[in-house]
C-alpha cells in the first residue's frame, strides 16, 4: 500500500533508543522518492486523459488519492530528516563539537556537514555573548554548592584546576573539586558525582 | 614528631591547601576518612583520596599524586614504617599520620620537620629516650675532632692519657650501641594497636566544634571495628566507649518526646548494652549463636555434646527451638523484646559471663535501625567481599559509600556478605577440627587451609583469615583444654593466588593474650625467619603479622620459625 | 576571620554601591524575564541589554575576586553568587535558543514583518544565529528530499508545515498590579459573550496564554 | 471549510514533524465509498474488478480518509464512520467506568485519534467529544498520563 515504506522510516526512528541515532536509511529514502515519482507520473497521465474525456469525475478521485499519498510521503520524509537533526543537535549539546565514533558513522555525509555548520554557528553565537563569550553548554543544572565530591571512573591523567594546582585523575581515586570544572568531565563519563 | 595540639599543628596548617589523603583498607580508616571529609567539606579544602592496601600501594600512590603537593594525610598506614626512607619525599612535603598501628617507627617519632604523628594524648607509647637511640653528631666529632686538630705531619706523641681517653670513648660507644640494641629490641618486639584513628579525627572535629551525630556515629563504628578485630582489649574499649558516651548524651539528649518532637529521619544514637552475637538482629538467634566465636567455642558446638548443650541453653532461656530458628525480626514480639535479658541471665550458667558488651545503636527514618556491631561487620564484609570481580579500590569505594546515609541500602548487601563469610569460617573451623588439621609444632600451633575447598576463597583476605585464626585457636584451646596448648599462639596459612603459588600467612597471639591487648610478636618473628631461610616472602601489609609467601617455601619457613621460637 | 583587606574596600566603596544597587535590580528583572520565557509557549521580546549588563557585572565581580587574598571567606560566597547568576543567564538564553530553533520559520517570518518602531523580538546575535540555522535546515531538506520530489512538491507551504507555538496553552500567572478589563477572547468565534476579567494585584490565575501576550511584555503580569 | 463548532483543534500544522502524530494517523478507520473509485480496486482486498463501486465499506488509514474525505472539492469521495470504540454503546461503558476497557488493546492512540475524528463532520461528534473529555478526566485522575488534549472542547 502506498505510504508504508515512508512510515517504516518513521517507525525506525520511533524504535531507536532514547538519545541514539540509527544509521541513515539511504535506500529507504530512495524507494520512497521512487514511489512519489511513479505516483506523480500516473497523476500527470490521468489529468491529461481526464481533460480529454468529459464527465469522468471518477478519474478525479484516483488523482486525489495519489495526491494524498504524495503528501503523506513528503511529510514522512521531511519528518525523518527533521527528527534526525533534532537528535544530532542534542548530541552537540551533550558531547560538544567532537562526536563519539559510533554516532559519527551513523550520520550521512550531508548530516555531518549540517552538524559542523550548526556547531560553528552555535559556537560563534556563544562567543558573541558579553566580552569573553558564555558557554551555554555549561551550567545545565542550578549550582547548589561550589565544590563537589567526584570519583574517577577511568584514568584521565593530569588535570589543571582553576587555581593552577595539578590533580591526577586516576581510576578509583576520589576528589573534592570545583563544580564548574568537573561538569564537562562528568558529562563525558570520566568523573561520577558522589552525594556525601 | 608527636603532635599534641591537633588543631593548631595540623588542621590550621592545611586549611587553605590541597591535601592528598592515603587511606588503608580497614573499617577504622574508612570511618576516620569520612570524618575528615566532612570537615574538609565545611572548609572547602580540596583533597584527593587514594586507597592503599599495602606498602607498595603507598609508594605508588605517593609517586603518582605527589606532583606540586605539600601535604599528605595518611590514615592507619605509614606509622609503623620508616616513611622518609620509603618515599624519599621532597624537602617541602609534610606527612600527617593518623595511624593506630603500634609501635610507631622511631624515625617517624624523632623526625621534626616532615613527619607529624596525630595521636591521642591518652595513649602511652613507652618511647625510649632520644639520646639512647639517636647518635647525636657532636659526640662523634669529639673522636674525629681531636684526630684532625693535630697536624698529621708531626708524629703524634703517645701518652697514656689520650690512649686512655680513646679506649674509654670506644668502650662507652660499644656500651651505648648494646644498650640501644636492647632498647630497640624491647620497643619493636610486640606489635599492637593504640586508639582508633576515627576517635582521633572525631576529637579534632569536636575541638573545631564541627562534630555532628553523623561524625559521632562514624567514630563509634571505627571503635567497634577495633573490638571485632580484637585489636584492643575490653578495658581500653570500655574506657573509649565511656568517652564517646559523653558525646552521645550531649548530641542526643531528648527533652520529653512531645515537647520537642524530633523529625523522624533525623539520626538518633543511643547507648545500649549489646549481645556479642554476630548480626543476631539480621539473622536467626540459633544461627547467630552458632556463628559467634565466643558462644560457639565456649559451648563447644563442634561436638554433639555441644549441640545438645546449645539446646539446653535455649531451653534454659525459655526460648522454644522453633522461635530461635525464626528470623529475629520475625520472632513473636514478646520473645523478641526480652530475649536479650533472658539470654544474659542464663548465659552465666553456661560460662558465657561477658556475652554482652556496651555498645551503641543508631536509628533514622522508619526502617533503618542498626547497632554498631552490625555496621562494623557489614562494612568489613564489603571491604573484603570475594564473590565480585571488583578490584580492591572499587570495594574500598563501595564500603566508603555505604557509611553515608544516602547509600545506606548498600549496607544490606554487606550484612549478607558477612553472613556468608561467617558461614565459611565456621565450616572451615569445623573441618580443621574434625580432620585434626590443627597441629602443635612445639612453640606454636599451625593450621593450613587446604587448597580448593569451597570456602577457601574467603581466606585470601587478611582480616577474614585473622578471624578464622582467632576462631580456630579459641575453638581448639577450649575443645581440648590441654594445659600446655592453652598458651600457644597459632599460625594459619591459606591459598592466596593459585597461578604464582602464593599463600597468605597470619600469626595469632595466644588466647590469654587475645583477651588482653593482643600483643603480637609474629611481625618480628616472620621477618627473621624469612631472612634466615631466604624464603620469598612479601611483608606488604601494614599489619606486620600478615605476610604473603610462596607456598613452596612454607616448610623451610616453618622450620626456621620453630627453631626461632623454641 | 582573616582581617578585612582594607585596600579592597575603600577603592570601591563609592562606585561599588551604585553598580550594586542597579545590579540587584537588574538581576531581579532578569530572573523575571527568565521565568516568563520559561513558561511562555511563544518567544518573548529580547532582554539583550539586561543580559549584557549582567554579563558585565559578573566580569567585574570576577576581577574583584582575583584581587582578594586567597583565604578570604568572601571569595567563596561571591564565587557562588557568580555561578548562580551565570546559570540564570545561560538558562534564559538556552530557553530562547530552543524556541528559536523550534519555530525558526515562524519567528523569522514575524521578524521580517516587524515594523521599525516595534520592540525587538530577537537580539542581533540571535537574529544572525536564527538566519544561519533556518538556512541550513532548509538547505538540508532541499538537498536530500525536496529537490528529488516532483515539481509542485518542492516548495513547502510555511503556513501548513512550519511548527507554530500553541498560544492556547494554559499558563500560571501572577498579577503584578491591578489590571481591569482584560479581554478574554471568546472561546469560540460564534460565542457572543466575550469575557472580560479583572486581575487583582498579587493574586494568581490559570489562563490561556493568547490574551496575556501584551500584559507579559509590559510586566503587568508575570508567569510563574 | 468551516471549523467544527466544538473544536479549535489545529490539525497537523502544529506538529507536522511530530512522529507520534504521523503514527497515530496511520490507524485504520471504517469508511463508505461515495463515488466510484476508478482503477483503485487494490484498496479493497475483497474487490472484484478494477473499480470500487459506491457504498462499499472499507478500512482506510486516517491520513488517507482525511485526504479523500475532507478535501474533496464538490462531494466527499468517501464518508467516514466512527470506529467501534467511539460508537454509542462503547461510550456508555466508558463513561460508566473508564478503566474497564484496556486502552492499550482497543486503541493505543485513543485520545489523539479521537480528537482527529472530530474533524470529520459526524452527527455524533458532539457526544464523542464529551465522552473523550469525561474519560480523560477520569483516566487522568486514575493514572496521570501526560496526554495533552489538543481540543479544549468545553461542553
Amino acid at each position: 500500500m502506498y505510504g508504508d515504506k515512508a512510515l517504516e522510516l518513521i517507525l525506525e526512528l520511533k524504535r531507536a533508543a532514547e538519545g541514539s541515532l540509527p544509521p541513515y536509511n539511504e535506500d529507504g529514502i530512495r524507494q520512497v522518492l521512487e514511489e512519489t515519482s511513479v505516483l506523480y507520473d500516473q497523476n500527470q497521465a490521468d489529468v491529461l486523459r481526464e481533460s480529454s474525456m468529459t464527465g469522468a469525475e471518477s478519474l478525479l478521485s484516483a488523482v486525489q488519492f495519489r495526491h494524498t499519498c504524495l503528501e503523506r510521503n513528503q511529510r514522512c520524509l521531511l519528518a525523518y530528516l527533521h527528527n534526525r537533526l533534532e537528535i544530532i543537535k542534542e548530541m552537540r549539546w551533550e558531547f560538544g563539537s567532537v562526536l563519539p565514533p559510533d554516532i559519527k558513522n551513523n550520520m550521512s555525509e550531508q548530516e555531518s556537514q549540517w552538524f559542523n555548520k550548526y556547531s560553528k554557528s552555535l559556537a560563534s553565537y556563544m562567543r558573541s555573548l558579553g566580552e569573553e563569550g558564555l558557554d551555554l553548554t555549561q551550567d545545565r543544572k542550578p549550582p547548589k554548592n561550589l565544590f563537589i565530591q567526584v570519583r574517577c571512573l577511568r584514568d584521565f591523567g593530569e588535570f589543571e584546576t582553576e587555581d593552577g594546582s595539578m590533580v591526577v585523575l586516576k581510576k578509583n581515586s576520589q576528589h573534592f573539586l570545583l563544580r564548574s570544572q568537573c561538569e564537562p568531565l562528568i558529562r563525558q563519563g570520566i568523573l561520577e558525582h558522589i552525594l556525601s | 614528631m608527636l603532635i599534641n595540639d591537633i588543631r593548631l599543628q595540623f588542621y590550621d596548617k592545611i586549611i587553605h591547601k590541597r591535601v592528598l589523603l592515603l587511606v588503608s583498607h580497614d573499617v577504622d580508616a574508612l570511618c576516620a576518612c569520612k570524618i575528615l571529609q566532612a570537615l574538609f567539606h565545611c572548609d572547602h579544602i580540596q583533597y584527593t583520596i587514594v586507597a592503599v592496601a599495602g606498602k607498595q600501594d603507598l609508594e605508588r600512590a605517593f609517586l603518582e599524586h605527589s606532583e606540586q603537593l605539600e601535604f599528605v594525610v595518611m590514615i592507619n598506614c605509614g606509622g609503623n614504617i620508616d616513611l622518609i626512607e620509603l618515599l624519599q619525599p621532597e624537602e617541602n612535603v609534610v606527612f600527617y599520620i593518623c595511624d593506630s598501628h603500634r609501635p610507631i617507627h622511631l624515625n617517624n617519632v624523632f623526625n621534626d620537620s616532615q613527619v607529624k604523628m596525630l595521636v591521642n594524648s591518652g595513649d602511652e607509647f613507652n618511647l625510649p629516650a632520644y639520646e639512647d637511640v639517636i647518635r647525636n653528631e657532636e659526640s662523634d666529632e669529639d673522636d674525629s675532632g681531636n684526630e684532625s686538630d693535630e697536624p698529621s705531619g708531626k708524629r703524634r706523641r703517645f701518652d697514656e692519657a689520650t690512649l686512655e681517653r680513646k679506649m674509654e670513648k670506644r668502650r662507652k660507644r660499644r656500651e651505648w650501641e648494646q644498650n640501644k640494641e636492647r632498647i630497640m629490641y624491647d620497643y619493636d618486639e610486640f606489635s599492637f594497636y593504640g586508639t582508633a584513628a576515627s576517635l582521633v579525627m572525631y576529637d579534632l572535629a569536636w575541638k573545631l566544634s564541627k562534630d555532628t551525630n553523623d561524625l559521632l556515629w562514624w567514630a563509634i563504628t571505627g571503635l567497634t571495628s577495633q573490638l571485632i578485630a580484637k585489636r584492643i582489649d575490653r578495658e581500653k574499649y570500655v574506657s573509649d566507649v565511656t568517652e564517646l558516651n559523653r558525646h552521645v548524651s550531649r548530641h542526643n539528649h531528648r527533652g520529653n518526646e512531645d515537647e520537642c518532637p524530633l523529625s523522624v529521619n533525623s539520626m538518633k544514637i543511643s547507648f545500649v548494652p549489646e549481645l556479642q552475637l554476630t548480626l543476631y538482629k539480621h539473622w536467626s538467634l540459633f544461627e547467630s549463636l552458632r556463628h559467634s566465636a565466643y558462644t560457639a567455642c565456649t559451648l563447644k558446638l563442634w561436638t554433639l555434646k555441644g549441640q545438645k548443650k546449645l539446646n539446653e541453653f535455649l531451653a534454659d532461656m525459655g526460648l522454644p527451638l522453633a522461635q530461635s530458628k525464626q528470623k529475629f525480626s520475625a520472632m513473636d514480639v514478646e520473645f523478641k523484646d526480652n530475649v536479650k535479658d533472658w539470654l544474659e541471665t542464663s548465659a552465666k550458667k553456661f560460662g558465657l559471663d561477658n556475652i554482652s558488651v556496651p555498645s551503641f545503636q543508631v536509628q533514622f527514618g522508619f526502617k533503618h535501625k542498626y547497632c554498631a556491631l552490625d555496621v562494623a561487620f557489614a562494612v568489613d564484609a564489603l571491604l573484603e567481599s570475594v564473590n565480585t570481580s571488583k578490584s580492591a579500590e572499587e570495594r574500598f569505594m563501595e564500603a566508603l559509600d555505604c557509611l553515608s546515609r544516602t547509600y545506606i541500602d548498600k549496607l544490606e548487601d554487606g550484612l549478607d556478605l558477612c553472613k556468608q563469610q561467617m558461614m565459611g569460617v565456621v565450616n572451615q573451623v569445623q573441618s580443621l577440627l574434625d580432620m585434626k588439621k590443627v597441629v602443635s609444632a612445639g612453640p606454636f600451633l599451625y593450621a593450613f587451609v587446604p587448597d580448593g575447598t569451597p570456602g577457601s576463597k574467603f581466606f585470601s583476605r587478611p582480616n577474614c583469615l585473622m578471624t578464622l585464626g582467632r576462631f580456630t585457636l579459641e575453638a581448639y584451646v577450649k575443645l581440648y583444654n590441654r594445659r600446655k596448648a592453652r598458651n600457644l599462639p597459632l599460625v594459619v596459612t591459606a591459598p592466596l593466588d593459585f597461578e604464582n603459588g602464593t599463600s597468605l600467612v597470619v600469626g595469632i597471639p595466644p588466647l590469654p593474650e587475645l583477651e588482653q591487648a593482643s600483643r603480637n610478636f609474629f611481625g618480628k618473628a616472620f621477618e627473621q625467619a624469612a631472612e634466615k631461610t631466604g624464603s620469598r616472602t612479601l611483608h606488604d601489609n601494614f599489619e606486620p603479622s600478615v605476610v604473603i609467601m610462596r607456598t613452596e617455601d612454607r616448610s623451610k619457613f616453618f622450620d626456621a620459625l620453630i627453631s626461632l621460637l623454641q | 576571620m582573616a582581617a578585612l583587606d582594607e585596600s579592597y574596600d575603600e577603592e570601591h566603596e563609592g562606585s561599588e554601591d551604585e553598580v550594586e544597587m542597579t545590579a540587584a535590580e537588574a538581576l531581579s528583572k532578569l530572573e523575571e524575564a527568565w521565568l516568563n520565557e520559561k513558561f511562555a509557549p511563544d518567544l518573548l521580546e529580547t532582554k539583550a541589554d539586561l543580559v549584557d549588563c549582567m554579563l558585565e557585572q559578573i566580569q567585574q565581580m570576577e576581577d574583584n575576586l582575583k584581587r582578594c587574598k586567597k583565604g578570604d571567606m568572601r571569595i567563596l560566597i561571591h564565587k557562588m553568587e557568580i555561578d548562580r547568576i551565570r546559570f540564570v543567564i545561560s538558562s534564559y538564553l538556552r530557553l530562547r535558543l530552543e524556541k528559536i530553533e523550534k519555530f525558526h520559520e515562524e519567528i523569522l517570518h514575524r521578524e521580517s514583518g516587524r515594523k521599525e518602531e516595534d520592540p525587538l523580538l530577537l537580539s542581533e546575535q540571535e537574529l544572525s544565529f536564527a538566519k544561519e540555522y533556518s538556512q541550513s535546515v532548509k538547505e538540508h531538506a532541499k538537498v536530500l528530499v525536496l529537490n528529488h520530489l516532483p515539481q509542485n512538491f518542492q516548495k513547502l507551504d510555511r503556513e501548513k508545515t512550519a511548527p507554530k507555538p500553541d498560544l492556547d496553552q494554559h499558563v500560571f500567572l501572577k498579577a503584578n498590579r491591578n489590571q481591569d478589563q482584560v479581554l478574554i477572547e471568546p472561546e469560540l468565534e460564534d460565542d457572543p459573550s466575550a469575557e472580560v476579567v479583572d486581575l487583582v494585584k498579587d493574586s494568581q490565575y490559570i489562563m490561556r496564554f493568547r490574551p496575556l501576550v501584551p500584559l507579559v511584555t509590559d510586566g503587568a503580569v508575570s508567569l510563574i | 471549510m468551516p471549523k467544527y463548532p466544538y473544536t479549535r483543534y489545529h490539525d497537523e500544522t502544529q506538529n507536522y514533524y511530530n512522529i507520534d502524530d504521523i503514527i497515530a494517523s496511520q490507524e485504520k478507520v471504517p469508511c463508505t465509498c461515495e463515488v466510484t473509485l476508478h482503477r483503485l480496486g487494490f484498496l479493497n482486498p475483497s474487490n472484484e474488478g478494477d473499480d470500487i463501486i459506491p457504498g462499499t465499506k472499507l478500512d482506510l488509514p486516517l491520513w488517507l480518509a482525511g485526504g479523500l474525505g475532507l478535501h474533496g472539492r464538490r462531494r466527499n469521495i468517501v464518508s467516514v464512520d466512527l470506529p467501534k470504540v467511539y460508537k454509542s454503546n462503547m461510550r456508555e461503558i466508558l463513561s460508566a467506568d473508564a478503566n474497564v476497557v484496556d486502552m492499550r488493546k482497543t486503541s493505543p492512540h485513543f485520545y489523539a485519534f479521537g480528537t482527529k475524528l472530530l474533524n470529520f463532520q459526524h452527527e455524533e461528534s458532539a457526544d464523542v467529544s464529551k465522552m473523550l473529555l469525561e474519560v480523560h478526566t477520569k483516566d487522568f485522575k486514575m493514572e496521570p498520563t501526560a496526554i495533552v488534549l489538543g481540543a479544549d472542547c468545553s461542553a
